[in-house]
């Protein structure tokens, strides 16, 4: 899909899924309990880094499409990896020590 | 929009799994049980979207040498810092990953400003939605990312984290909103300047030094909960550029989750989001710990007194607060515990929602030290039971036990707060006179029912240990 | 739009809105405290009311298309009316009941 | 895809804004406070998406006639349905109007069908997606009709409300599931015949019957709600066929909550859907009230008798069942709680979540009478409190204080209970020896502490109301 072609279709269907989008996300999060918000604040961060995502297309071809591409490549890329995988992985650790179950030593 | 093609529509469930998963990262939080299973199930689907990114994209592979070293590097950094960095410094860290992401957003959004205008017939103007997006990406992505480096650079000490106001604060802020503006309008509707975008982009990386600057180093938590969203809307506009839903969903997720976890900080230490960002109300620990605190007399107590008063007493109350946190002091305050309950003593803690300098702070720091969380009770559960405590032990905590909260007139005037003047006897580990955040005194420390044991807390409470141990 | 051609496109996103739609009433009706079950279930219920559209939708065009489709059209907006009139009133009474504020006689 | 017209823009905007209108009428249900407003918002969100198609969709004020007529007439009948309808027999009602929208759902599937086929040339199908998305309405919207005009009769008394099995039901089951399925199939990918797909509209008609008639009377209520969920389902499904965004969106709303509220439903009654549809376990109010209950004496007691214990007593914890709301007992019982809490007694409401016939009954039918909705505690606040109160006061419940429910073997076994036996003394008012809904007897009728007032609970009531004013 060329982007700067978006059809009004998609537009408006991508409108709809932002609305919705935005209540799930303000609904799951207010169910979530205060011990828990510093895991929230790193996972819901490990989640945008889903941009990644984008910063891989931007690598897609760039080396044909000359320098200044390519170091927005390396640039963007490495961004994202240091947001996605640090973002899980610090989660994971800290949810790893909230695993016990109540009452174990 | 043309037939999609096979490959276009799986490309579409992809997102769509992907999608799940990351609503199920966040929903999944709802309870310590099955929290790390969601972000395993949130991880899953980001690895399958980027597994299916790279394999299916044209001309993704002739790209190899550049996923590699930029994989490579961000996977090793990314790693490394997630592993080692100590519990007290995670604010910084989720900072520096956040930083991260929002610089990501603006070079995408900037790359796909210049691709398309490079195939631009000149005179020839973006579609209006486009380019607004892409604008909004570029902008948010990149306040983003240089206020989360000066978030991190106040809480790990390498810039001064007391509020730093430059001299014409206001009327810079002001100047830089008015030319982002201007700027943003003319790109969008009048010409698709490629010199005037990348100004575009400085002039944003200024705002967000210059917006966070003034801001206390303790009230860093919010600012970065605040950007933290700001990343996630940043990510739902380049989504929305590339026309790509699990961009478009996971950064919208984030940018609502964002939004009401700041409101939700904010109402705990009952102040507005205006007054965080804008008040220059919080000045960080060390800068202003010593020296206030006036000149009463204050009861002290020694370690061996305070464990035979716990030991021999029914019921205790922990009070952990920022304190215990610098003092890396609860892996001692865990063989406290033991030792009491084993001496028939009922142990519980008291967790303030903003003890510490993060949301659930204490919770983490006692988690790690394999404090079993159904002992850390809520403010409003525990609030209550404070009347049959026979000690209330309260371990570098200040503000959230502040009684002052309670009148008009002081910093923290109508913020709730732990009832620890209604047990029998209150003992206070400190280090010495030095205040709290909001660097107002506290008269709870010259209350009658109340013993000082001074010194960092982890020594003091491992004097405490031995203390009781010899009970 | 003819509904027949809908595009492959059309149709993801409208699974996209579907998911999310789910999990939006999920949420939120999980909120509900038990004593206003009965209205939940009333309200949801005016809430598909909105199938009356669909059935003006049948109804539009319809004289000149015969009177199978005129009586179709006539069946499907009574019905719909039904749901929607009803639906709303009976949750409006229901919930009028629960305004008092506590405390009030 | 053709480019959009503005007015195709504009009615995506309207489908959203309605849309998000439904939202917030399921979300602010979260508080009686908040709940009207939403549902006004809900009203609003319908007004605006109904009136925009009546007056953008071409054609449609061609048909004025019709949609004068049909809109009149189901203006009219769900005004005076909804006005009218007594507060008892609501389950009634919203079964009613939701097997409407089943029906409506059912003849635009039709309807899209026939319209569809008419434009098609010979040996060409309709695509796939489209056709199952239109088969899907019309089975499941047909299924929703019938369905709830048994469960009305059966509620109503027009059908009997025991559970009626046919005679070989599980094989007539199966072979309409079947040929269902069958027909679906050929319609769907071998000829999409006109014919064939009202014979699958009649069979599902049919399906609805026979699926309702086996459940008995009293478990409607869940009936009901898992019919709405179906109803809701079968209007996202022609929401998809007519690719109109407000119907997918308010239907999928519908389907997922109706979901959700019937599995609460069964969990409050610690049974499964699945005992629930096939285990023909409810039997209704009447058939079975009166005959069980074994030989044990009762202990009685005069109104009068009743009415002292309670005015000098310091705390009475109300205890309704279905029998207050099959006596309309509601009325009274307020005016007794106004005089108690005049002489100083405090006044409690126990709300048991499965008392009565439908969830919230007991709330609904209080806040009919006035009572403020602070003073009803759900099962889990009150249960502590029983053992503080002078008189428990038991107004037609039954099941849901049976403390057989604590021991195995019972059919209720598992379902918690309010701890009524724990007061000082306990006062149930029913008309005599009848069982509650399970159909078993109940010991806690022949504990020492209990006493019973036979009759009606309205008349009885009523004697315990100027018991009180003359005590
Ligand atoms: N949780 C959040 O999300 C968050 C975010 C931003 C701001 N805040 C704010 O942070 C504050 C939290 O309150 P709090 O009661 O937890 O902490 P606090 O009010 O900041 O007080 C901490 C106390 O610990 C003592 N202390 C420091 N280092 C110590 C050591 N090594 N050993 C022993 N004692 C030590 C200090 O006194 P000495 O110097 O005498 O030792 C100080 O009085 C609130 O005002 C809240 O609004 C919270
Ligand atoms: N709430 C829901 O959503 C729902 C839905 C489906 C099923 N259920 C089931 O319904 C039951 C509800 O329990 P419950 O305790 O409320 O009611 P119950 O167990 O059905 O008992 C009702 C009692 O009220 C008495 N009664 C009937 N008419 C009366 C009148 N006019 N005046 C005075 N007393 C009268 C009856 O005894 P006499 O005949 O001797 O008067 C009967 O014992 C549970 O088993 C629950 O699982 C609930």
């Amino acid at each position: 899909m060329d982007a700067s072609s978006i059809s009004p279709f998609a537009l408006l269907a991508a409108l709809f899924i932002l609305v919705l989008a935005a209540f799930v996300g303000y609904e799951v999060v207010s169910k979530v309990p205060t011990m828990l918000h510093t895991p929230l604040m790193s996972g819901a961060n490990a989640v945008h880094g889903v941009i990644v995502v984008g910063a891989m297309l931007v690598a897609a071809g760039a080396v044909s499409e000359g320098p200044l591409r390519i170091i927005l490549a390396l640039i963007g890329v490495t961004l994202g990896t240091v947001n996605v995988v640090g973002g899980f992985v610090v989660t994971d650790r800290m949810l790893e020590m909230f695993r016990k179950r109540p009452g174990d030593r | 929009m043309p037939e999609l093609t096979a490959l276009q529509i799986l490309t579409f469930l992809v997102w769509l799994v992907a999608s799940v998963g990351f609503i199920l990262a966040l929903k999944f939080l709802a309870s310590p049980k099955t929290a790390r299973t969601g972000n395993l199930l949130g991880a899953a689907g980001m690895a399958l979207v980027i597994a299916w990114t790279l394999l299916t994209t044209e001309g993704m592979l002739d790209s190899w040498w550049i996923l590699l070293i930029a994989g490579g590097v961000g996977t090793v950094i990314g790693v490394i810092g997630a592993r080692n960095v100590p519990m007290t410094a995670m604010p910084q860290m989720v900072a520096i990953f956040n930083g991260a992401g929002g610089g990501a957003a603006a070079v995408v959004a900037l790359a796909e400003f210049l691709r398309d205008t490079s195939h631009q017939a000149s005179g020839e103007l973006l579609s209006l939605p486009f380019i607004i997006a892409t604008l909004l990406g570029a902008v948010i992505g990149s306040v983003s990312l240089t206020g989360s480096i000066v978030a991190w650079g106040k809480l790990q000490g390498v810039i001064a984290a007391r509020p730093v106001k430059l001299p014409a604060q206001q009327i810079i802020t002001s100047v830089l909103f008015l030319a982002l503006i201007a700027i943003g309008v003319y790109v969008a509707a009048f010409a698709n300047s490629v010199p005037l975008f990348l100004l575009y982009c400085v002039l944003a990386l200024v705002l967000g030094v210059v917006l966070v600057m003034p801001i206390g180093g303790a009230d860093m938590p919010v600012v970065i909960s605040l950007l933290n969203s700001y990343t996630g809307i940043a990510v739902a506009a380049t989504g929305f550029v590339l026309n790509n839903y699990a961009l478009l969903i996971a950064g919208t997720l984030v940018g609502a989750s964002g939004a009401i976890l700041t409101q939700l900080m904010t109402k705990a230490m009952n102040r507005s989001l205006f007054n965080v960002l804008f008040a220059g109300f919080g000045t960080g620990g060390e800068a202003t710990t010593h020296g206030a605190g006036g000149e009463e007399q204050l009861k002290e107590i020694s370690a061996d007194d305070a464990a035979v008063l716990m030991a021999y007493g029914k019921k205790v109350i922990i009070v952990p607060g920022y304190g215990m946190a610098v003092a890396q002091a609860q892996g001692p305050v865990r063989e406290l515990m033991d030792l009491l309950l084993a001496k028939g003593v009922d142990v519980e803690f008291a967790i303030h929602p903003v003890a510490g300098r993060m949301p659930g702070h204490m919770n983490v720091l006692l988690a790690e030290a394999n404090v079993p969380y159904d002992r850390l009770k809520e403010m409003d559960e525990i609030n209550a039971e404070f009347a049959d405590a026979d000690v209330a032990l309260v371990i570098g905590a200040n503000d959230v036990i502040n009684p002052l909260a309670r009148e008009e007139g002081s910093p923290i005037s109508g913020m709730p707060i732990l009832n620890v003047d209604q047990a029998q006897r209150v003992i206070v580990l400190k280090r010495g006179r030095g205040t709290g955040f909001a660097g107002i005194p506290n008269p709870l420390f010259s209350n009658e029912k109340t013993s000082m044991l001074f010194g960092d807390a982890k020594p003091s409470v491992a004097a405490l240990v031995s203390g009781v141990k010899n009970a």
